[in-house]
């Protein structure tokens, strides 16, 4: 419990200093408090592990240890490996964004899961080196703009497609992988909770945008990545032991450009003939993935409306009162 | 119990002793054997550690680096090119005061690929903030890597030991193995206080910036320092419970009255021994001097030993390429600073594993300085047959 | 000083990214559309809150501190609230007259009674004239809050024209009767029979009562303006309405019974007198000024008044329309009634906005008609309260109700009682009076995130089958579990209903959950707005900082 | 009195000619002295030539070079003498024991050559042409550097993990290659 807001953990507190409107951020505050802090973080450089530890100081409240980039499912596999040694079976959860996931930590990360390590692996996704201002990375999307991506006289943005990791990742036959985002709580939730009664390796992609790098209003990363499901673009599935078993069926499609439109990463593709294959490319590939995954007519109970709501908490009502307990006893 | 054992498997018991908790390496020839034989030792139910089969070299150290932050004593080996690729987690490990204890079964570097011994893999780390201590027989190892660990705990930094490839990993030589009760009282049960527990939550391996990085290079740099007079009492520690030292930072030989100093590390100093010994049954004053802690530098201590002498020679089996040899330049800065205008000559040789046979140790003697010549540095020259020179 | 190499747990919150802040958000509630529109200002947010955790009695309370009469109004009032519904933008309004009538049925069933607000009985004395709707929830408010209060009515019965004027149909009169005989239980005396200027005097009024309260109604219809000479087959839309309230619908029709009846306004007393023609058997045309719903220039505002449901009800029930016609003359053959001769209307309102038809020739039809009911308005007969009617509060007299009321509305006139029993009481107490403060804020569905609720159907209550056979009620009530979930669709517009996601979806564990609450961490707020762009009831204001 | 031998292995990938070393040196150990054995430094690979060092020292060996003037050669494939100089820096008067029906160089008469069918001798007591232990036996019996008995305890310690039949089959290859030279010294005498 934290001593600010004793409803909830606060694993990752406030005073860090990422970005406005930060969607890592809210990842991470979210996945961890629903962890709790009975467990130890492993962190992979990036924006996370700089935004969160500062000079002395730090804004998580669980054990928590960064190494380098590349390494940190290898961390924590000998983390788990000494707790294992010691008869513990704390969960071990490492945090990783898409650099240190789908790039450099890709090796790593496999080898964790080929041994079976006793491990959550997260990976905050978020389709570009961020950390270090904007770089392409093989997370980013077709077509999108980034300083090394540089859409220009030849080019329309990054040329290459967005690398389908958990398709990767649950080819090594694991126990649980799953995409997510910030957008959905409930289904990240569940997510999260799933993987936590899991034993052995588990992986999340959770799709978290970067206000900076994806150049829209830091008030919209939720809204953006709503959009980015609800477009098809980003599936939310769920894989176990390699076999699809959970789909967020998708209550209505909606154009690719409705998700576009709001990103300045995108801005170069409007407003000219070659942009516009570009625009109709991603919507290919949008539609493409939704026949994949059979995103508009899975037979599941969890859709992206349903999967959307808001739970009533407390009432509603300008300058209502509580009733009095006299006033709910009289009605017999 | 003397036996006769291959070193690797030498290494393998003495990590066994040491009981650690989690194990990780990746197989890179020379030290193959050395984590063989402890994979054998787990599946035989002898060593009861996690062994984790990493998926390169960068992911064992880092494997270690979490099991050592998790709360386990760990143990890792490895190579050459091995050695490099963890380069970047050792740094690391050293930053965050991990007392990892890793054998380097010391091998040369690529290009061009070569898997024979000499001293380039572990000197490219000599700057990482690990202890390293270069071992000249396969007893020395043993003995070695049960004190590391004590001085890797005490002093909350990283010890490297390292052992040539081939030359120790690979020879069958009398070792003595302590027991398992006596190495359990040298040894302390493992204990780190910045160990990940939930119970008591800490940041590990935060961000720094200009205001205070120095700081913590700063107080690396004096933790390290102040390692030497531990590596010292452990050493002789270890003499009075197990009978056996290894002359903690440095170790001389017949360097009473000496004019020559031989100086070197590693299996090579068993041939130097021989050609002292040699020399001096033909009226050569020359003594030789083993250097067994290269980190921390034992600057003061290296004075003190070769103050009486007139010629220091450095043998070395690692090239500072555009520099020349490293050892003679730290011996050279060390001297210096003392005030000491004794020449150093700088010989480099025994690369990519070639023999540093007594015969060429002592043509390295014979040989004069070319100092006059402007050259920091000489290669020692290639070995020649025995038959080809002197037979007696 | 030699750095620390494990950094103390959430030692961040040394550092305060609260300076970042260009902008702060601000929780606010809204006066949400349904209460700004209800002209009885209903605080409905707060009593469907309360129904949906099943609170009934409290929500019937909640409810009543505006309007008494929940069940009379849940049948018959036009819910303008339901046209202002946000949740009309997600699926369908939330049906806010039946879990009003809901509420109020409980009531009476239960027999709740009133609870007084102040238990102090105040000394100051109060006479209402007239016991129509504006009357008793003026009575009401006063007697809650302890005044003696008497209301005089020149009727046999109270309830003004929701006895005269509703056909039983649409309200039934035990219900009206149950929820006066509640408002009356708070120790109202009422003196029935009693018009003033013939039962008590004026002057009695002033010397007996501290304060008057003038709520008399408009009982008089407004006449057709034509020049014929014979009222024979015409009468006025509330005099068909009072007789056959009074049990005379069989004498209404049964000389010589017309097959037609012409109903000539746009009003929704017009409909009522079409739709009750319907069960008396006849067919009935209604001939309106204005346009039909939806098919109106908005620029204009030409719509007829009526109430669409009641159209859309109407229609059901075969009552024909015709739109944008005006009356020429009555067409007879002798006495006899033979029909209407109507004209289209290209202008309904004069340039002062009175209602002022201006016919074109040439465009004239016959609607065949053997009865022509004119609702076309009421005006207030002043008529025994000629020195009354000419004070001020200045003078301790108070208007209120439909005689002062354009719309004519019940629930204007149960708002008009409200207003004037506070603007009382704070007289008597000599306290300055507020009109209603929290109408300020408003919020449309803009300004909401929709997505975030759930897409449910409209609960409704059981229309009957045989409608037209009698004058039992059209329509049931909701059943319990219906009300439950109907009250549930409730977006609460503009007040939060706790549903976290401010507090989920802040980056900077800036948003404090409090019991009953939300709170904004000054300290770490980096002001990106996330939580005001996801809330989805629009509570949330992002503001700049100035300064 | 003070001992130093040094013996040099050779043979291809496969004939255990690094078991032979360590087999050797272990022998040496159990009858007391110091000993070394080691590979030459390479990559093992089978078929490939394979060079292994032995050792032998009544006091500590402290020098970790390679041998270059060795007191006896084993050859465990007379091939190898095709494309190898696998006499180089071998001491005057020194021993090879080669795996061979013959001495092949009848030139060196600086060196005393031991030949014996060891491949065949090994197929018959372990299924399989394994010259090691049977060349063992000849240079023990043939140089007394160590003693039968060692080197049997030897054999039993290192192929402890491979059970008693291979244990028992090696020896009995082994007495057969002291058998060997024993036989051959009675003829002489």
């Amino acid at each position: 419990m934290d001593k600010r807001d004793p409803f909830r953990h606060n694993v990752l507190t406030s005073g860090h200093r990422a970005c406005s409107g930060c969607g890592e951020a809210m990842a991470a505050r979210m996945v961890t408090d629903l962890i709790g802090p009975d467990a130890i973080y492993i962190n992979a450089t990036g924006c996370l592990q700089v935004f969160t530890t500062h000079n002395q100081q730090s804004a998580w409240q669980a054990p928590w240890i960064h190494s380098v980039f590349a390494n940190a499912a290898a961390v924590a596999s000998g983390v788990e490996a000494a707790l294992r040694a010691k008869g513990k079976d704390t969960p071990v959860v490492v945090q990783a964004g898409d650099g240190g996931t789908f790039d450099i930590g890709l090796q790593c990360l496999s080898g964790m899961i080929e041994r079976g390590h006793d491990v959550l692996f997260v990976c905050y996704d978020n389709e570009a080196y961020m950390n270090t201002g904007v770089q392409r990375s093989s997370s980013t999307p077709h077509a999108v703009r980034t300083t090394t991506s540089p859409p220009g006289r030849l080019s329309q943005g990054k040329h290459h497609l967005k690398k389908d990791v958990i398709s990767i990742i649950a080819a090594h036959h694991m126990p649980y992988a799953a995409t997510a985002t910030i957008a959905y709580f409930p289904d990240l939730k569940a997510k999260v909770e799933k993987a936590m009664r899991i034993k052995g390796p588990r992986f999340l992609q959770i799709l978290s945008p970067c206000p900076l790098g994806w150049v829209h209003d830091s008030a919209l990363s939720v809204t953006v990545s709503r959009l980015a499901v609800e477009t098809g673009l980003f599936p939310l599935i769920e894989l176990e032991h390699g076999e699809l078993t959970g789909v967020m069926r998708l209550a209505e499609q909606k154009p690719v450009e409705e998700y576009l439109r709001p990103q300045g990463r995108f801005k170069h593709l409007f407003g000219s003939k070659a942009g516009a294959v570009e625009l109709r490319h991603l919507q290919a590939l949008a539609d493409a993935r939704i026949r994949r995954y059979g995103l508009l007519d899975a037979d599941t109970q969890w859709d992206t409306a349903c999967a959307m709501q808001s739970v009533r908490h407390g009432r509603g009502g300008y300058a209502s009162s509580m009733p009095t307990s006299e006033a709910v006893k009289n009605d017999t | 119990m003397k036996q006769l054992l291959e070193g690797s498997q030498a290494v393998a018991e003495a990590v066994r002793l040491c009981r650690p908790q989690v194990v990780a390496a990746y197989p890179i020839t020379p030290q193959t054997h050395i984590i063989e034989h402890l994979a054998q030792q787990v599946a035989n139910g002898e060593l009861a550690a996690e062994f984790i089969n990493a998926e390169s070299e960068f992911g064992a150290a880092s494997i270690v680096l979490g099991a050592v932050a998790g709360g386990a004593r760990a143990f890792t080996a490895t190579a050459s090119q091995g050695l490099l690729l963890m380069t970047e987690v050792l740094y690391n490990i050293a930053g965050l005061r991990l007392p990892v204890v890793m054998v380097c079964a010391n091998r040369a570097v690529g290009a061009p690929i070569n898997i024979f011994s000499d001293h380039q893999d572990s000197m490219a780390l000599r700057d990482a903030g690990w202890i390293q201590l270069y071992v000249e027989s396969n007893q020395e190892a043993v003995d070695t890597l049960i004190q590391a660990y004590r001085i890797a705990e005490a002093c909350e930094l990283p010890v490297m030991v390292c052992m040539d490839g081939f030359f120790l990993t690979h020879t069958f030589e009398s070792v003595d193995l302590p027991t398992q009760a006596a190495v359990d009282d040298f040894l302390p049960p493992f204990h780190f206080v910045r160990t990940l527990d939930p119970a008591d939550p800490m940041t590990l391996g935060g961000g720094s910036e200009a205001d205070n990085y120095q700081e913590y290079r700063s107080a690396q740099q004096a933790a390290v320092e102040d390692a030497q007079p531990v590596i010292e009492a452990f050493d002789a520690e270890f003499d009075d419970r197990f009978g056996r030292a290894h002359g903690g930072l440095l170790q001389a030989y017949r360097l009473d009255g000496a004019e020559t100093a031989l100086l070197g590390m590693g299996s090579l100093m068993g041939a130097v021994r021989d050609v002292v010994d040699k020399l001096r049954d033909r009226g050569q004053a020359v003594g030789a001097l083993r250097l067994r802690c290269f980190r921390p530098f034992p600057a003061q201590a290296l004075v003190r030993y070769l103050s009486g002498v007139q010629r220091i020679i450095v043998l070395e089996k690692a090239i500072s390429i555009g520099a020349g040899g490293i050892l003679a330049s730290e011996l050279r800065a060390a001297l210096h600073q003392a005030g000491m205008m004794t020449p150093v000559e700088s010989v480099i040789g025994g690369l990519g594993g070639r023999d540093l046979t007594p015969q060429v140790i002592e043509s390295v003697f014979h040989e004069t300085s070319r100092d006059e010549m402007g050259a920091t540095f000489r290669f020692a020259p290639d070995h020649v047959m025995p038959d080809e020179t002197d037979h007696g | 000083m030699t750095p620390k190499l494990d950094i103390e747990p959430g030692s961040s919150t040394a550092y305060h990214t609260g300076d970042w802040r260009t902008r702060q958000p601000v929780y606010r509630n809204k006066w949400p559309p349904c209460s700004q529109t209800c002209p009885a200002s209903e605080d409905i947010q707060a009593w469907l809150a309360l129904a949906t955790e099943q609170h009934w009695q409290a929500a019937w309370q909640k409810l009543t501190e505006r309007n008494p009469f929940p069940a009379t109004m849940g049948r018959i009032c036009y819910h303008a609230c339901e046209s202002a519904c946000n949740r009309k933008h997600l699926d369908s309004a939330v049906n806010i007259h039946a879990m009003e009538r809901y509420l109020g049925d409980r009531a009476i069933t239960r027999k709740w009674s009133h609870k007084p607000v102040c238990d102090t009985p105040q000394t100051q004395r109060v006479a209402i004239v007239g016991a129509g709707p504006a009357g008793l929830s003026c009575a009401f408010q006063l007697a809650r809050h302890g005044y003696p209060v008497t209301i005089f009515d020149a009727q046999a019965v109270p309830g003004g024209t929701l006895y005269s004027a509703i056909p039983d149909y649409r309200l039934p009169k035990s219900v009206l009767a149950s929820e006066i005989d509640a408002i009356l239980a708070l120790g109202i005396e009422l003196r029935l029979n009693s018009r003033v200027g013939k039962e008590i005097s004026e002057s009695d009024l002033r010397d007996q009562f501290d304060a008057v309260f003038l709520a008399i109604g408009s009982q008089r219809p407004r006449q057709y303006p034509g020049k014929e000479s014979s009222r024979h087959r015409v009468m006025s839309g509330l005099e068909f309405l009072h007789r056959l309230n009074r049990g005379e619908q069989i004498a209404l029709l049964s000389e010589r019974k017309p097959k037609h009846v012409a109903v000539v306004g746009g009003g929704n007393t017009a409909i009522d007198v079409a739709r009750c023609i319907r069960r008396l058997g006849a067919e009935v045309t209604v001939i309106c000024a204005q346009d039909s719903h939806g098919n109106h220039h908005r620029e204009l505002g030409t719509e007829m008044p009526a109430s669409l449901q009641e159209v859309i009800e109407a229609e059901t029930e075969g009552v024909q329309f015709i739109y944008r016609a005006g009356i020429r003359r009555l067409v007879r053959s002798g006495e006899h009634l033979s029909g209407i001769e109507i004209a289209h209307v290209d202008q309904v309102y004069d340039r002062h906005g009175d209602f002022n038809p201006v016919l074109f020739d040439g465009t004239e039809e016959f609607v065949p008609a053997g009865l022509a009911i004119f609702a076309i308005g009421q005006e207030t007969d002043w008529q025994g309260l000629e020195q009354l009617s000419q004070s001020t509060q200045a003078d301790g007299v108070w208007l209120g109700g439909d005689a002062v009321s354009k719309s004519k509305l019940a629930a204007t006139a149960v708002g008009s009682g409200y207003q004037a029993a506070m603007s009382i009481m704070a007289d008597l107490k000599g306290e300055p009076f507020v009109f209603d403060t929290h109408k300020k804020a408003q919020i449309t569905f803009r300004q909401m995130s929709l997505h975030y609720y759930p897409k449910q159907s409209r609960h409704e209550g059981e229309v009957s089958e045989q409608r037209l056979d009698g004058f039992n009620e059209v329509e049931t009530g909701l059943l319990d579990d219906d009300a439950t979930h109907e009250a549930r669709r409730c977006l609460s517009c503009g007040v939060c209903f706790m549903c976290d996601n401010c507090w989920h979806f802040c980056p900077d564990a800036a948003v404090i959950k409090k019991a009953g609450g939300y709170g904004i961490d000054d300290d770490y707020c980096k002001g990106c707005g996330i939580c005001a762009q996801e809330c989805p009831c629009g509570h949330i204001d992002m503001e700049r900082l100035t300064g | 009195m003070s001992v130093f031998h040094e013996i040099r292995f050779h043979g291809r990938g496969g004939q255990g000619t690094v078991s032979a070393a360590a087999l050797m040196a272990l022998a040496a150990f159990e009858d007391g002295f110091e000993s070394q054995a080691f590979p030459k430094f390479g990559s093992e690979r089978r078929g490939a030539p394979v060079e292994a060092y032995v050792r032998i020292s009544s006091t500590m060996i402290r020098a970790h070079n390679q041998v270059y003037a060795p007191d006896a050669v084993v050859i465990q494939d007379a091939g190898l003498l095709r494309s190898e100089a696998l006499l180089r820096g071998l001491k005057r008067g020194g021993l090879i024991i080669l795996n061979g029906e013959q001495n092949p160089d009848s030139e060196s008469r600086d060196f005393r050559w031991i030949c014996l069918p060891a491949s065949q001798i090994g197929e018959r007591h372990l299924g399989r042409s394994l010259p090691n232990t049977v060349l063992l036996g000849a240079l023990a019996a043939s140089t007394e550097w160590v003693s039968p008995g060692a080197l049997e305890q030897a054999v039993t310690k290192l192929l402890a993990s491979k059970g008693e039949t291979l244990i028992k089959a090696n020896i009995a290859a082994l007495r057969e290659g002291v058998g060997f030279i024993t036989q051959a010294e009675e003829v002489v005498a």
